[in-house]
């Protein structure tokens, strides 16, 4: 089969796919309006017809895999099933039609809606104040770093320029905290997945501004010293921050508002379904306690007496960290979710979340063994360690020859500590069926790597194409379609 | 149940594999102080009839853009968006994968970013484009810390022409990166001694079409980066900042088949000229061979990026928008290369027939008569724009942005925009209301 | 431009391959008497934007279930319809195929209809189900002529207790066919000598579950074939008329998944009994085997259409209302066999309460105070139905149908309808109206 | 790969894939309110959860063509591209959420567009009258039938009962004419594709009651003589019908209310883009002249004065042909469809969809030769003759072949008194690039089938299955899934 073409190779010069909205006013010249030298000639885009248009996208769909085909157990993904009346309730007129700069008054039911969902979220991850303003988990980190930075800064305590950060930590961690003008050290995993006290001390010390600490933590374990961590930075002066990727573990069921730390965020296109859309939009709602509350961003959506307003009169804020209100949409997404739960229903992600995790962890413990030897939570890291010992196949192989049987691999080499690792997030939506799908399949994988490994590192042979060559893309590089030069004439 | 399908016995015997005896059994590393011993104080579960019932409850609390017609922009417009962008965002394999971390399961997706890419750079004139940012906000301090990056200074110059909400973004993140933000007004000729960048917006925040060369050799001749954040739609007539030398082109991509949806989610453009390639924050997607020699896409110079960079990266962006952005896709191919233009011809026809018949009602002007302007317009009023406002709303006119509350002495100013999707019957219906109101 | 993708060139180039020299060449044939010499007398084209506003225009004409409280049902019910069949039915695959002529290209599509036709089939207790009929009217009339060329008589008896439309439409087609048309009262022991077949509708039209193996056994007797029109949301609970041996059993399937839309797309269920499978009427389904054993779908039993068969076919229906077959099977599908059941129950819940607190108003009560029903009911009103019917729609509430218009001598009955949808809160505010009304 | 598993063989005994309404009247049995002897044993339908029930379908129309995807050349189908506008004019909640029977004051916008529809319609095909009962093509054909019936009935001209079809008619045609309790005759072609002027005066006389003809017929062919044919069956007392599935050749062009006929039927899921659906539904809308107009169907979509009622008040009506109003919806998506056209651009659907024709019937002229080498209309029926009887390749095997090409076949064997017969009907909306591909794959066929004949026969080798064996399907019939039976214990 020949390549897909590109839109750019389809269609013909005055092809268009769209009626484009007739304007009735008069149809002066255009650079009678703007003046000549402000005109510019066409964009190059395509030019094809509306029929093609729908086909070039259905075919790419069709060359894409998504939870809609099949499990996708992509650890610290948490790719869970997304309810399709999300995308009804998010697609009502009444929401998506709503100007972000029209009077408040005629936009209450968003405004009522942003209050809800600040309240709902409050109370599961157990703070006193959320906002939905960061777009993503990474701004909602940056967020909270930034709301640290002005809590030390009004206080004078000027000389705190460290974030301390686990060496099992997500990239976007220390990110997050150089944009935020830190430095970043590192502390260091203990024998059983958790912090290492001892390292955590001593990198303690009046530099440090604060902690960014995921918990359940990376490696799909909880933090059972968590009281002592978040004890620890306190007496140091410093502030805990929690990167909530993981409450998928936790939802109904314990609350990290409770356990010490100061603030933290929620990842909505995780924890709470909205779709992750290949790559985003998503929600990086944050939530904190009254002592960093006055540096939450402004505006904050608020109520008083059953009106809605967005509260500008923050002088402590830090700022506006969102051109508007936030990813409004998902915002929308995530509250018909979270409703769809209720109190009632709500502890029963975590607790399947973390029965399917374990259930993983204790089908392929034999021949995958756990990084660390314990009751994981909403997901397990294991090793392909002792494969790639015994047959030479690496993670990265199996995880490519899973695709020939039909499951999207989990994820690999993260965190980074655990040797060939494979970090599997089922989430609670997978039934048992399809959990067993993937462990048969990593098990017969592993069945072939001793029989067959050049097989298995040839993977995958039945998606639409073969195994990738990156380092071409990276040397030479070719980022975008370039008209062909018409062949030179001499 | 809410989405969980476990039965009784589905987890009896998943317990049994794992040798627990309860699900509770699994969470004994919480410490038991932490373990919450009552509900949450949130709302009970609705059923989907339920939900769909609440939520339309919510939303008939607003008035949108189906009940009022929208003259109002100010970084948010009201366009046409081709039916067939729901229907591509609509497949479940897009809505419902990630980041195409596995290419060859997600050729589809990718093969869309590097169209998007093209696209962008098509539009802004520019060589490179990245898969997206947040939103033109945040897209404009990324440029910053780009420039600051790559001329190793500190100092940031923005316009007042820009966007006020996306000034406060820029701030905040200057400040907490440790950059000086200083501002300079609409019109200034900017001092750009010592400064990395200097930020402004094409047109600008009012609709003027502004000097962008000048300012572009302004910065340069100072040895900053010249940065524009840029309305895609207008780029559909008027010349990109790329032909004008323009270092780090940025925008908001909303216009571009996403409904204005209270403001989110947007869609951050970046696009820079080819030598700041490898400084680009964010995703970028490439062309390559598979081993097999067939064409394919993944995601390239990933060392850039934090998961691999960690605090060296060139930005702290993961999930980006990249659902908008391939609605920005599916509505640039919709449109095409005629049709943007036509879009960009018939927002730039209404609006100037708009401000025609407007300034033709006595005691209203335009506030700057001597500048070319695209689809927005400052008008100048008889009484505080904020007031006659709220009387068109009565009769279903959002009429635009009152400027006092960005501007100082701006009280009777009223920032208007007309779109291609209005028609001269509704703008002759806003000059009429607008010619009783201010009688 | 409309949805025609060709240019210039385009034209030219295919012409020059035709050896024509314009396309009003290739329309030679016709002739020029008959070739229009004028435009049509139908309105200028719309663009896109312009058809949803206006066609949105005539939409917001109407009272529509999300505006009103819908307590009529007769025929169109407003159920719950989960999010998850719009998202099947919105895959273009679906959406934009043909009849499944290619089976290699349609095996999706076919193996749907399959299940389809299992699913019918359980809830009716019957043998064999086809992939559709148009609605249940027309369902009802090829019943009655399957039952002619079964039995070779010409005699069609049908219960007024069925929906008054249907029997319209039994009527013409028995007229059209040559067939005899007669109807019994709706508790009437229908006298059944020499007919071809009885219909009846189980539960019937006023909402009552009539005695359908009294009945069975009485066409059985007459060496007739019973045939019964049963809702299949009704059949989550009642027995189904399979268990009672009726020979024919169609239905409206439009409650499975799909809206009222103004009363279409319809859906005709048809199940037969296995002897005479080979006599149903329009598409069947079937499993197979391709040239390398796998499993597959294809169309059979084919000799018995009217493309092999031509004027000896079973029917002459071709297309049928396939789309609506789906959004049925992924409705049976994601209720599931529990969901059916409590959808069931619900419906018969509420119309029991509502018909409980109607009831207690003085004035009302029950036509058939005696009869067991499932939910729907008629009301005996102290004022003419249609009037008090007028009253409650100020008030936002669709009340329920007149009956006078379509039986004599019940001017004061209303024929009320209480789905699973319908909350307590409603319920009650209706009985309110309602006694304001009557008192 | 093993089968694609049905709904039945997923899912476990409790699983459920929606969430029913909770009611909140008090829980009384049901047997309770309806006697315990109504009360069933649940349907055994699926138990599966949403997730699944969303990946099922999903995966099912990945396993699926339709125009999305690629061309549909399918002759006599018009399988042209099914605009998006009308999915979303179509699902207004206005339109969606009316009850057919609620009162028509609350209807208005609903039956006005039936009137607007009926009147547009009516201009098109040159008709006064027109009405959308009818649910497809066949029931138009039908119901035009009886209203010619009713129309000799009413004059007592009784011994009326033959109709007349031409042997290239469409099935439906003498399925519809039985229907209506009439004989059926047929009438030869000649050897231009037209009808047979001798045959058609043979056939007519005093016990015809009318005739049916497809113009342009189903050799995409358009009648030369209509007007005689017309003429001659007027003449002997019968009356004309128009099979107007193949309407799309002359939208805009010709009427067939002018050439003499007296009522024809329109596919609007043909020519006016209201999507197939994989087979429906449909809407057959008829058109009539004043003579047949007293025997439309009852109620008829009517305005007065700016008011909009469905008259019931038809005394001559042959009655009701439809539950409620026809299939509403579809009427939606037709208006919306003609609407984009309008007067003024609606003659280019016909006139591209006959380019289009006769551009394949050029490329393919030497190879696959026309049936009659004329212009076609906006089909072309052209015949795989010559290749049998070079290669032994049928043109069932060309069609099979065709899907490894990535097109969905053509239509074959039909009509039946061509040849291997091929009717191809690329459609308007098919661009240059997507027709050119089909007719290379053609050519490149017919090579194949001199050079590998066999290969030819043996295809298709890239759909998900190979050849189907239909006529085991036939034998043993397995129509529905049933409960595996547990094995038997002695
Ligand atoms: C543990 C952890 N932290 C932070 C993030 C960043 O979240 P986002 O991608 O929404 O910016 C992720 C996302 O993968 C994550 O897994
Ligand atoms: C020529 C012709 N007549 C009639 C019909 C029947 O139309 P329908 O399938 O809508 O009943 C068809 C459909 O294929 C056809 O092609």
């Amino acid at each position: 089969m020949s390549d897909f073409p590109l839109i750019f190779e389809k269609g013909r010069a005055g092809r268009i796919g769209a009626m484009i909205p007739r304007t009735d006013v008069p149809d002066s010249p255009i650079a009678d309006l703007i003046a000549a030298e402000n005109v510019r000639e066409p964009a190059a885009l395509p030019e094809v017809d509306e029929l093609e248009t729908i086909r070039h996208f259905t075919n790419l769909s069709r060359r894409t895999y998504g939870i809609d085909v099949g499990i996708y157990p992509l650890g610290s993904c948490t790719m869970k099933y997304n309810p399709r009346i999300n995308e009804k309730t998010a697609a009502l007129p009444g929401f998506a039609g709503v100007h972000p700069m029209q009077p408040e008054e005629t936009a209450q039911g968003a405004i009522r809606l942003l209050v809800e969902l600040q309240n709902i979220m409050a109370e599961i991850s157990g703070f006193s104040h959320a906002s939905a303003q960061p777009s993503a988990g990474a701004a909602g980190e940056h967020l909270c770093l930034m709301m640290i930075k002005a809590y030390h800064t009004e206080r004078g305590d000027i000389g705190r320029t460290v974030i301390l950060v686990p060496d099992s930590a997500h990239g976007t961690n220390p990110a997050s905290a150089a944009r935020c003008g830190y430095s970043v050290r590192s502390v260091a995993t203990d024998a059983h997945g958790n912090t290492d006290l001892n390292a955590l001390s001593e990198q303690l010390g009046p530099d440090v501004a604060g902690m960014m600490l995921t918990n359940p933590n990376t490696l799909g374990l909880f933090e059972r010293n968590i009281r002592q961590i978040t004890d620890m930075v306190h007496k140091a002066g410093g502030m805990t921050f929690c990167d909530g990727a993981n409450m998928n573990a936790l939802v109904g069921i314990a609350r990290p508002g409770d356990m010490g730390f100061d603030c933290m965020h929620l990842n909505l296109h995780k924890t709470f379904s909205t779709p992750h859309g290949g790559g985003g939009p998503g929600c990086g709602m944050i939530g904190c306690h009254d002592n960093l509350a006055p540096y939450m961003p402004t505006p904050l959506a608020t109520e008083k007496d059953g009106h809605y307003f967005l509260n500008a009169d923050r002088p402590k804020s830090v700022g506006r960290v969102h051109s508007f209100h936030g990813n409004f949409l998902l915002a929308v997404r995530a509250l018909t979710y979270v409703l769809a739960y209720g109190h009632d229903l709500l502890p029963d992600v975590a607790r399947y979340a973390v029965l399917n995790a374990n259930y993983v962890q204790a089908r392929l413990h034999d021949v995958f063994p756990p990084a660390f030897d314990r009751y994981c939570m909403h997901e397990c890291v294991l090793t392909g360690e002792p494969l790639k010992q015994k047959t030479g196949v690496r993670v990265l192989d199996v995880s490519k020859r899973l695709i020939d049987y039909g499951c999207h691999p989990m994820t690999n080499y993260f965190p980074l500590i655990v040797h060939e690792a494979m970090m599997i997030e089922p989430t609670e939506t997978e039934n048992k069926e399809w959990i067993d799908r993937l462990c048969d399949a990593l098990l017969a994988i592993a069945k072939e790597a001793e029989t067959e490994p050049e097989m298995v590192k040839g993977a995958p042979y039945t998606a639409v194409v073969r195994r990738m060559d990156e380092a071409t893309a990276a040397r030479s590089l070719n980022l975008r379609w370039k008209q062909p030069q018409p062949a030179s004439c001499d | 149940m809410g989405y969980v399908p476990h039965t009784e016995q589905d987890r009896a015997e998943m317990l049994a594999t794992i040798g627990a005896d309860s699900i509770e059994t699994l969470f004994q590393d919480i410490p038991s102080e932490f373990q919450l011993d009552r509900p949450l104080n949130i709302p009970h579960s609705l059923d989907e009839y339920g939900l769909y019932r609440y939520l339309g409850s919510l939303a008939a609390l607003n008035e949108d853009s189906g009940k009022l017609t929208c003259f109002l922009g100010a970084g948010s417009y009201d366009h046409y968006i081709p039916a067939s962008v729901g229907t591509a965002l609509s497949r479940g394999e897009f809505l419902t994968s990630y980041t195409p971390y596995q290419p060859e399961l997600s050729q589809g997706y990718l093969q869309t970013i590097y169209e998007f890419q093209s696209m962008i750079c098509a539009i802004y004139g520019m060589d490179v484009a990245n898969a997206s940012m947040y939103d033109a906000a945040t897209a404009l301090a990324e440029a910053a810390f780009l420039a600051h990056a790559a001329t190793d200074r500190k100092k940031v110059v923005a316009s007042k022409g820009i966007h006020p909400h996306y000034r406060q973004v820029v701030r905040t993140m200057c400040w907490a990166g440790g950059l000086d933000y200083v501002e300079v007004g609409p019109d200034e000729a900017p001092s750009l001694d010592g400064a990395a960048c200097f930020l402004f917006q094409y047109p600008d925040f009012f609709g003027i079409i502004r000097d962008a060369r000048a300012w572009t050799k302004a910065a340069h001749d100072a040895g900053a980066l010249a940065i524009s954040c840029s309305d895609p739609i207008a780029m559909g007539a008027l010349k990109p900042p790329g032909e004008y030398g323009v270092d780090i082109v940025v925008g908001e991509g909303q216009p571009l088949g996403s409904p204005m949806g209270f403001g989110g989610p947007c869609l951050g453009l970046f696009t820079v000229k080819e030598k700041f390639v490898r400084r680009i924050p964010g995703r970028v997607v490439g062309i390559t061979k598979d081993m097999d020699g067939k064409r394919g896409f993944v995601m390239t110079l990933r060392t850039r990026e934090q998961d691999i960079r960690r605090e060296k990266a060139t930005s702290n962006i993961c999930t980006n928008q990249a659902l908008i952005a391939l609605a920005a896709t599916v509505y640039m191919t919709a449109v095409g290369k005629t049709g943007l233009r036509q879009v960009s011809e018939g927002c730039i026809r209404n609006a100037h027939y708009l401000a025609d018949r407007l300034t033709h009602i006595p005691g209203l002007r335009l506030k700057y008569p001597d500048e070319k302007f695209a689809f927005e317009f400052v008008l100048e009023l008889p009484k505080p724009a904020a007031a006659i406002r709220d009387v068109l709303m009565q009769k279903g006119i959002l009429a635009g942005l009152p400027l006092d509350e960005h501007y100082s002495g701006m009280d009777n100013c009223l920032l208007v925009c007309a779109t291609e999707v209005r028609t001269k019957e509704e703008m002759d219906r806003y000059a009429e209301a607008l010619r009783e109101v201010s009688a």
